[in-house]
């Protein structure tokens, strides 16, 4: 039975599912989107909020399925955080398609609630679950203009193509559960702990699996939907599948391989480089010539993945570090840099082409600006958070000897270096006959999202620059 | 005295700046003024120096006054010091002296030139640089001064830079002089790892200890500085850029390329003398490449038509007798013939110059004729100075230093009959084409009306110069002959006195026979030239003559060799790679990672049933490894 | 204290650019030139009252220092400090700095602010690559300093500027990264070593590493460095990014940027890998003759002025490397001259280029020529720079190039011969500049820009600069002293390094 | 706990499923085939759990079973839906249609 302190250490997961409920009410209340939206945002605050009471009482476990420790509270504070994000950035974009997206609201806390528990989750029931209200929710949330092509296109792909691989991970799940006989993390490593090899329908089970998690994760070769679900979602939910959907499923992920002490295996580990390796370098190319900025960011989180990837390696206490650091940073950063397109987005025209960035520096200094400091920290460059992130990952790879790796994860944020700075010449060369500033059509919205998008690139700077903080908070997370 | 020497080049040096500074806001008179009185300010002071230096001789004889320290590593000290001793002052006179009346007689020969400041500025530079150069006290500092010349040639023989031709000229001359410098610099590197230094004092001095005679290291480093040498003096193999230089304005060929600039390499042979006594093998290489310098130079300075040009052979091969007098051992007449050449070869080119602005810029001789009578100065002046270069016997000057050259190149340790002959023949020649020059020049019939006549600002420093033509030679003359040698020994404290082989002897026969050659040049060239010009005229139907014509006339075809092993290859290879060969392989590198974005791009096909197919190629992938492995 | 001070004025007076652009178009460049001189005046008030200090000093070279954390997590601190070619190289980048705000004092007219915000923004990063004693610290300048540069070549470049401004970011972006995992690579080495985990410069000066790794590591810094000098064959961004790139860019290019390379491979690489780079240095020789004479030949053949002069730099950083690695007292004396030297030729050589391009609208060498005629001052000083950049004792390249070909000569004769080479061809070259751009006919210009048939010399402005120029390599050239006593301290002690016979023997 | 059919063969039955759902969904065209496919797939791995829960005698298996079914029925109708959206749209059902976004 769930006992009061059970309660009260779920309770950001109660209070996400709280809010579902609540805005689903509010909603036959016919009160407004802005009512709507504010609502929701406090919710999120709310259960944000919430994860600093329960600091005290960590870790902790909620048997058999959950555990909660000082890793899967910061995972989901980067989820709620990204959720609550994203929720600003909605208004905008929604009111200036003229639809009204109150049940989007519903459908965007059942997504955040369902990464949380991935993020929380130490057993493959928990992990299916919290997977499932994630993945059905966003099938929605993709599909959620659905009178636009592009939005009902993305949203098939992704559900035949999610379906198809959660049935993989099912069976996979499966036939490791027959292997070890058990469903919790915890005593599937206790199983293995005895093997020197792994079992082989273990690993077969372990490979669909990958390809499961692979496919959210969209690592190379799962990576295909990945450029096209991103173009066609509407923005907003772009930015949720690229912070909060990757940052859970990587944490789950994570979480499987250090408890079952995966990296013993060298063939765990070699499936894991190749998949960095190509991550990596696929996701880059791909992105080398393209056109559509969502389509670059897309192949660009490709690349971070990998980079990622590359992180689990070492499978010690400084792999969570790196991670744990690296995916703040990305997150922070993939949230800004959708975060300016979607303030940029009118009603038919999403901000895609690259070419409607051109000079943008000239006409509005402080996005263009923003979009510079987000996409250079996705490319690494110091003063940034990503220069600090990739460090740390580098940092872990070279501590731990994968020397190849570190080179290869260099040598193809080369490439991927080529594509930012391609964005960010554009932003900065020609001008455009300064167009008449006319009135924003939702000015406190407006300043809201640009106040958060500030916010976030304080905080891009800010880690770049002293990080020292971050890595402190960083710092305390174990192995559980 | 000591004190005073860097009053020396310190005079032109300011000249320089303030022409250069100031030059455009001073009037055409000032301009004139300071150029070249800064050049008779600091002849003045080589006079005061010179005359307290023959006077009372310093008890170290020299003076020296280090001005400042260069640099200062690791113990190698090379200081800005000047040095004055015999050498130097007999090169320091020369030089001032000598530039101070080009200077003057530039005042009227740059009348009409717009750029004025420019040209004294670039001569006072010039003076400055050279000064320098003969006053080093070590040879970092020389090696300043020697590209300092350099440079001020470049600027001089470019002078009418809005002539293609001139400029090409310059550079021409600059980059293989440049050549040689290198090689010089390489010698110098060497000298500062085996003695520590470049004072050239010390070098002297700790060479004899160190080296052993004809070691190699001492061949080497002998031959590096005389590569230096060659580039200068325009000597084999490198003497090509001279004739070209004639592209800048007389007085610049008077003062740099006949009497001071193209000296350097035997003021530098004769001052590390030292070194190459240590490397017998070098001297004798210095003898040959003079003796053949000064027959292929005369040779073609026969059938030159330039003035100038004629002028500029037969300087490369008068160097060539005193290469040969260095190589021999006859150290100091190959310095007494550098200031006898200095007189009577300025003397020429100014008068050459004088001739040539008389006749509206006409360098063709053929077109000259007849100026005997117009231009009563200049004709007698010129025939004094070809007299001089002639070797006219007795009464000029160029004779006793030529009979010096000639005498030693027989009997000096490093003397040979073959050189004896090589240099009688020369002097054959240098007769003959002198001969010839004159009689084209002023006899027969004026063929170009005559403009401005020369004032007295150009004829006075003509005037001057021809009165030492004809009388420098009285100060060192033969012991057979008078005896005289006030010369000598001004430099006998620094250069080594000449040995006499033992077995020669009969030095007056030698004498009357060098007479004899010198007349014979004279007459043949009167009968060819004058008396019977017909041989001549029907030599050029012959076929061969002709094909010997061209061949001397573009001075035995060095230039054309160079210009095909060396200058078109780089020239070819250089504009083949233009645009970098390097480059293209990182455009390489882009251009796949081009290709692989195309065909990844390709499998972004946007067919959900080719994706889920992936999804599935990607599953069977980890599948098959885990299998295999 | 001064440390700070010089990084803070920058970061704050390009603060003070980009907010006073909103108010006045002009004041920007003002403030650029306050802060610069400010910079300036402070760091040789303090040259001068520390000189006795400074030369005659032969244990601790290092002047002053200054110490902060800043990710303790990892010991990565904020340490600056300063040793003589520390500060020179400081004074260098102050002086390029005031000259780069000068020269584009009338030739930058769109985004004004900007543009000075990201010149003081380059310049402090470049600040910081001479005075980071940490190494972490000494990437994250090291990176700081690329992306002005690359806005600096990418908006106020001219036609083909984004082709170059990416070459040149994706060049040393990626070799920096190179060098980054090096970094990593001996932290971590030092730490499994002693413990201690730390990125300070000093405490990792005697990492023990075994030969192998060393050379590895090693050549990621080499690598990162010789980009950045740029060394055949890593050179081919320099061509572009200095031709496309404004004047102020192309003189900070090769004025300070190429700098940072050769101070690289003098404070990181000699010092932290002693026998590794003994074992590199005759490939690093050849590897530097081949950049003498390659980059001199291209420079022959080039017909667009301001890629001439690049390949001039090719050559002269080819010099540096000879230099560097003949590790005696005379090469590393000619190499920090030559650095200082070339800084100021070649910039000069930019400058003038900048200057043509303003009046004639072309950078073609064929379309001039004859120009002394209308500008005859520019002419003189064009003939000092190029004379200064094919060596003319009495400049200060001479030195520079004489010590390094003297040092060189010591260890490897062969090759220093042919590197001398070097300076008949940068007589063709140098010369090439004079006679096409002022000598020769002025037909050409006459047809091309009938219009300009009067083009103005310089200006007030411009003389100052360039006569300040002149002034600066005839002053290195007759008497280098004061460096050569700045920067003795620090050669001595990369001396003692490598006369010690432990590094020595055991190489072989 | 002793069956009368060996765990192996239902494994096996369910990968046999698994491999039919996956052929027809790269196979047919149609997306309500393809959707077919997939729930096919699901229910194969259902039925690998309920093997899997079988032989050790837990009950998870078969809580798994009804989870994924609940799964399932969500995710047809949404998918459902969707298909609608398409047919509305395109008056076609043909997945290959669907290739507006691509590169």
């Amino acid at each position: 039975m769930l006992s009061a302190d059970d309660f009260l250490v779920l309770s950001p997961i109660i209070l996400l599912a709280a809010s579902s409920v609540v805005v689903m009410l509010l909603i036959s209340l016919k009160l407004s989107h802005r009512m709507i939206q504010v609502c929701s945002l406090i919710l999120f605050a709310v259960s944000f909020a919430s994860l600093f009471f329960i600091q005290n009482l960590l870790p902790y476990y909620v048997e058999p399925l959950l555990v909660i420790d000082r890793f899967s509270v910061f995972i989901m504070g980067l989820i709620i955080f990204s959720g609550m994000v994203v929720s600003v950035f909605s208004y905008i974009y929604f009111e200036e398609k003229e639809e009204s997206p109150k049940e989007y609201y519903v459908l965007l806390f059942l997504c955040t609630l369902g990464a949380c528990i991935l993020a929380i989750s130490e057993n493959f029931i928990s992990l299916f679950l919290g997977l499932e209200i994630l993945t059905v929710g966003l099938y929605a949330l993709i599909a959620y203009l659905r009178g636009r092509h592009h939005n009902i296109e993305a949203g098939t792909k992704y559900l035949i193509l999610a379906a198809f691989s959660s049935s993989f991970l099912l069976f996979g799940m499966a036939l490791m559960y027959l292997q070890t006989g058990g469903m919790e993390f915890s005593s599937i490593a206790s199983s293995l702990r005895k093997e020197l090899e792994l079992p082989p329908l273990f690993l077969t089970g372990f490979g669909m699996l990958l390809v499961g998690l692979g496919f959210k994760l969209a690592v190379v070769p799962f990576h295909m939907w990945t450029a096209d679900v991103y173009q066609g979602a509407p923005t907003p939910v772009t930015a949720f599948i690229a912070s909060a959907s990757k940052a859970a499923v990587l944490a789950v992920l994570f979480r499987f391989l250090l408890q079952i002490d995966g990296f013993r295996f060298k063939l765990i580990l070699l499936i894991i480089i190749c998949i960095a390796v190509a991550s990596m370098l696929i996701g880059n190319i791909l992105s080398l010539q393209q056109r559509n900025v969502k389509r670059i960011l897309a192949y660009s989180s490709i690349a971070h993945l990998g980079y990622l990837m590359v992180a689990f390696l070492p499978g010690n206490e400084m792999s969570i570090r790196a991670v744990s650091f690296y995916l703040t940073a990305y997150v922070i950063t993939t949230l800004t840099a959708f975060g300016i397109m979607i303030v940029l987005s009118a009603k038919d025209d999403d901000a895609e082409d690259i070419e409607s960035y051109r000079g943008l520096f000239w006409q509005r200094p402080e996005l263009a600006c923003i979009l510079t400091a987000s996409l250079l920290s996705l490319a690494g460059i110091p003063l940034t958070a990503g220069f600090v992130g990739k460090f740390y990952i580098l940092a872990s790879g070279v501590a731990a000897g994968f020397w190849v790796i570190a080179l290869i994860l260099v040598l193809s944020s080369v490439i991927g270096l080529y594509y930012y700075l391609r964005i960010i010449t554009t932003m900065f060369s020609g001008t455009k006959p300064s167009v008449t500033t006319e009135a924003r059509q939702h000015p406190f919205y407006y300043m809201l999202s640009l106040m958060v998008l500030s916010g976030l690139t304080i905080l891009i700077v800010w880690f770049g620059v002293s990080p020292a903080g971050l890595m402190h908070f960083v710092n305390d997370f174990g192995l559980t | 005295m000591d004190n005073l020497l860097w009053l020396i080049p310190g005079f032109p040096l300011v000249g320089f700046l303030i022409l250069t500074l100031a030059g455009k806001n001073m009037s055409r008179l000032a301009r004139g003024l300071t150029g070249a009185g800064s050049i008779c300010l600091s002849a003045i002071v080589v006079l005061i120096v010179g005359w307290n230096f023959l006077i009372n001789p310093p008890a170290a004889g020299n003076y020296t006054q280090t001005l400042w320290t260069w640099f200062e590593i690791a113990n190698f000290k090379p200081t800005i010091t000047l040095y004055l001793d015999g050498l130097s002052l007999v090169f320091v006179f020369v030089i001032t002296f000598i530039a101070a009346l080009i200077h003057i007689y530039s005042i009227a020969f740059m009348a009409e030139e717009a750029d004025d400041a420019r040209f004294f500025a670039s001569m006072n530079l010039f003076v400055f640089c050279m000064l320098i150069l003969v006053l080093a006290s070590n040879l970092l500092l020389l090696y300043l001064g020697w590209e300092g010349v350099g440079l001020c040639s470049y600027l001089l023989i470019g002078f009418w830079y809005q002539k293609s031709e001139n400029g090409y000229a310059a550079r021409k001359a600059f980059i293989i002089t440049r050549v040689g410098d290198t090689a010089m610099a390489i010698g110098l590197f060497i000298l500062v790892y085996q003695f520590g230094t470049l004072d050239i004092v010390a070098i002297s001095h700790s060479a004899p200890e160190m080296w052993q005679a004809g070691s190699k290291i001492a061949t080497l480093c002998a031959l590096l500085l005389l590569a230096g040498g060659l580039g200068k003096s325009a000597q084999l193999p490198l003497q090509t850029w001279l004739p070209d230089a004639m592209a800048g304005p007389s007085p610049v060929s008077a003062l740099i390329h006949a009497a001071t600039m193209v000296t350097a390499g035997v003021y530098l042979i004769a001052r590390m003398h030292v070194i190459f006594q240590l490397s017998p093998v070098t001297q004798m290489i210095i003898a040959i490449i003079g003796a053949a310098t000064l027959i292929i130079a005369g040779l073609s300075a026969i059938v030159q038509y330039d003035i100038k040009r004629v002028l500029a052979y037969s300087t490369m091969s008068q160097i060539g007798y005193m290469f040969l007098a260095l190589g021999v051992g006859a150290w100091s007449a190959a310095v007494f013939h550098f200031m006898i050449h200095a007189f009577f070869k300025a003397l020429l080119f100014l008068a050459a110059g004088a001739i040539i602005e008389a006749l509206h810029h006409e360098h063709n001789m053929f077109k000259m004729g007849g100026l005997k009578k117009s231009l009563p100065v200049i004709f007698w002046t010129f025939l004094i100075g070809s007299a001089s270069l002639a070797a006219l016997p007795l009464i000029t000057a160029g004779f006793y230093s030529k009979d010096q050259i000639l005498w030693y190149s027989w009997a000096s340790d490093g003397g040979s009959p073959l050189l004896w002959f090589t240099a009688l023949l020369g002097a054959f020649i240098t007769a003959a084409y002198t001969t010839r020059m004159m009689l084209i020049t002023f006899w027969g019939e004026a063929k170009t009306h005559l403009g401005m006549r020369p004032g007295k600002l150009m004829t006075i420093p003509l005037l001057i110069l021809a009165v030492f033509s004809l009388v420098a030679g009285f100060i060192e003359l033969p012991h057979n002959f008078g005896h005289v040698q006030l010369f000598s020994e001004i430099t006998e404290k620094v250069l080594p006195g000449t040995n006499i082989r033992a077995a020669v002897s009969g030095e007056f026969i030698y004498q009357i026979i060098a007479v004899l050659t010198t007349l014979a040049g004279i007459y043949t060239a009167y009968i060819l030239y004058y008396r019977k010009p017909m041989i001549i005229i029907n030599l050029k139907h012959s076929k061969s003559a002709l094909g010997l014509y061209q061949f001397l006339l573009s001075g035995w075809r060095f230039d054309k060799l160079y210009d095909t092993v060396f200058v078109r290859p780089i020239v070819y290879l250089a504009n083949l790679n233009k645009d970098d060969v390097i480059d293209k392989f990182y455009q390489g590198i882009t251009w796949l990672t081009g290709r692989a974005y195309r065909a990844l791009s390709f499998t972004q096909s946007g067919s959900l049933r080719w994706y889920v197919m992936g999804l599935l190629i990607g599953a069977i992938f980890i599948l098959t490894i885990q299998i295999i492995l | 204290m001064i440390l700070i001070y010089l990084i803070g004025i920058l970061t704050f007076g390009s603060a003070l650019t980009l907010l006073s652009g909103q108010l006045n178009k002009g004041l920007p460049k003002w403030f650029a030139l306050l802060t610069l001189l400010s910079g300036f005046v402070v760091l040789l008030v303090f040259w001068i009252s520390n000189y006795k200090e400074v030369s005659l000093q032969s244990t601790n070279t290092w002047i002053t220092e200054y110490y902060h954390n800043w990710i303790p997590a990892f010991g990565i601190s904020f340490h600056l400090a300063m040793d003589g070619l520390s500060l020179l190289m400081l004074l260098l980048t102050f002086f390029m700095g005031i000259l780069a705000v000068l020269c584009s004092w009338t030739e930058i007219i769109e985004r004004v602010s900007f543009y000075y915000f990201n010149l003081l923004w380059i310049l402090a990063g470049i600040t910081g690559v001479f005075i980071a004693m940490d190494l972490f610290l000494f990437y994250f300048f090291w990176e700081v300093m690329l992306i002005p540069m690359y806005f600096l070549i990418g908006i106020w470049g001219s036609a083909n500027r984004e082709y170059a401004a990416y070459k040149f970011f994706i060049f040393t972006q990626a070799s920096g990264l190179l060098m980054f995992l090096s970094i990593l690579a001996l932290y971590f080495i030092h730490g499994q070593n002693t413990g201690i985990y730390t990125f300070d410069y000093f405490d990792l000066l005697g990492t023990q590493v075994s030969p192998t790794v060393a050379f590895w590591l090693m050549l990621g810094f080499l690598i990162a460095f010789a980009v950045k000098l740029p060394v055949v064959p890593f050179h081919s961004w320099l061509p572009d990014a200095h031709t496309e790139a404004p004047t102020a860019g192309s003189l900070i290019l090769a004025g300070l940027l190429l700098k940072t390379g050769a101070y690289g491979i003098l404070r990181f690489v000699l010092p932290l890998f002693p026998r590794a780079s003994i074992e590199i240095a005759p490939w690093a020789i050849l590897l530097g003759v081949i950049g003498i004479i390659y980059g001199a030949i291209l420079a022959y053949s080039q017909t667009d002025l301001k890629r001439l002069i690049a390949y001039t730099s090719v050559s002269h950083m080819g010099f540096v490397m000879l230099g560097i690695f003949s590790f005696n007292e005379f090469a590393f004396q000619g190499v920090v001259m030559q650095l200082i030297t070339h800084a100021i030729s070649t910039g000069a050589l930019f400058l003038l280029a900048g200057m043509l391009k303003e009046r004639l609208h072309t950078r073609d060498i064929n379309q001039m020529g004859g120009l002394w005629t209308s500008m005859p001052k520019m002419g003189v000083i064009a003939m000092v720079f190029v004379m200064a950049s094919l060596g003319l004792p009495g400049l200060g390249n001479f030195v520079a190039e004489f010590l390094i070909l003297l040092g060189g000569f010591k260890v490897h004769v062969v090759l220093t011969s042919i590197a001398a080479l070097g300076l008949v061809f940068s007589a063709m070259y140098a010369l090439r500049i004079m006679q096409k751009v002022f000598l020769g006919p002025n037909v050409n210009l006459e047809t091309a820009f009938s219009a300009k048939t009067d083009l103005p010399d310089f200006s007030l402005r411009e003389l100052l600069v360039m006569g300040s120029l002149s002034i600066c390599i005839l002053w290195l050239g007759l008497n280098p002293q004061p460096i050569i006593d700045t920067v003795k301290p620090m050669i001595n002690g990369l001396q003692e390094i490598y006369a010690s016979p432990i590094i020595t023997q055991n190489v072989k | 706990m002793n069956s009368l059919i060996p765990i192996d063969m239902v494994i096996l039955l369910a990968a046999i499923l698994f491999v039919m759902g996956i052929a027809g969904v790269v196979i047919r065209k149609n997306i309500i085939f393809m959707l077919l496919s997939v729930e096919i797939m699901l229910n194969a791995s259902a039925l690998a759990f309920i093997a899997a829960g079988a032989k050790w005698g837990q009950p998870e298996g078969q809580v798994m079973f009804i989870f994924i079914l609940v799964m399932a029925a969500a995710e047809v109708s949404i998918g459902l839906a969707l298909i609608l959206q398409i047919y509305h749209q395109h008056k076609s059902l043909d997945i290959d249609i669907l290739k507006e976004m691509k590169g």
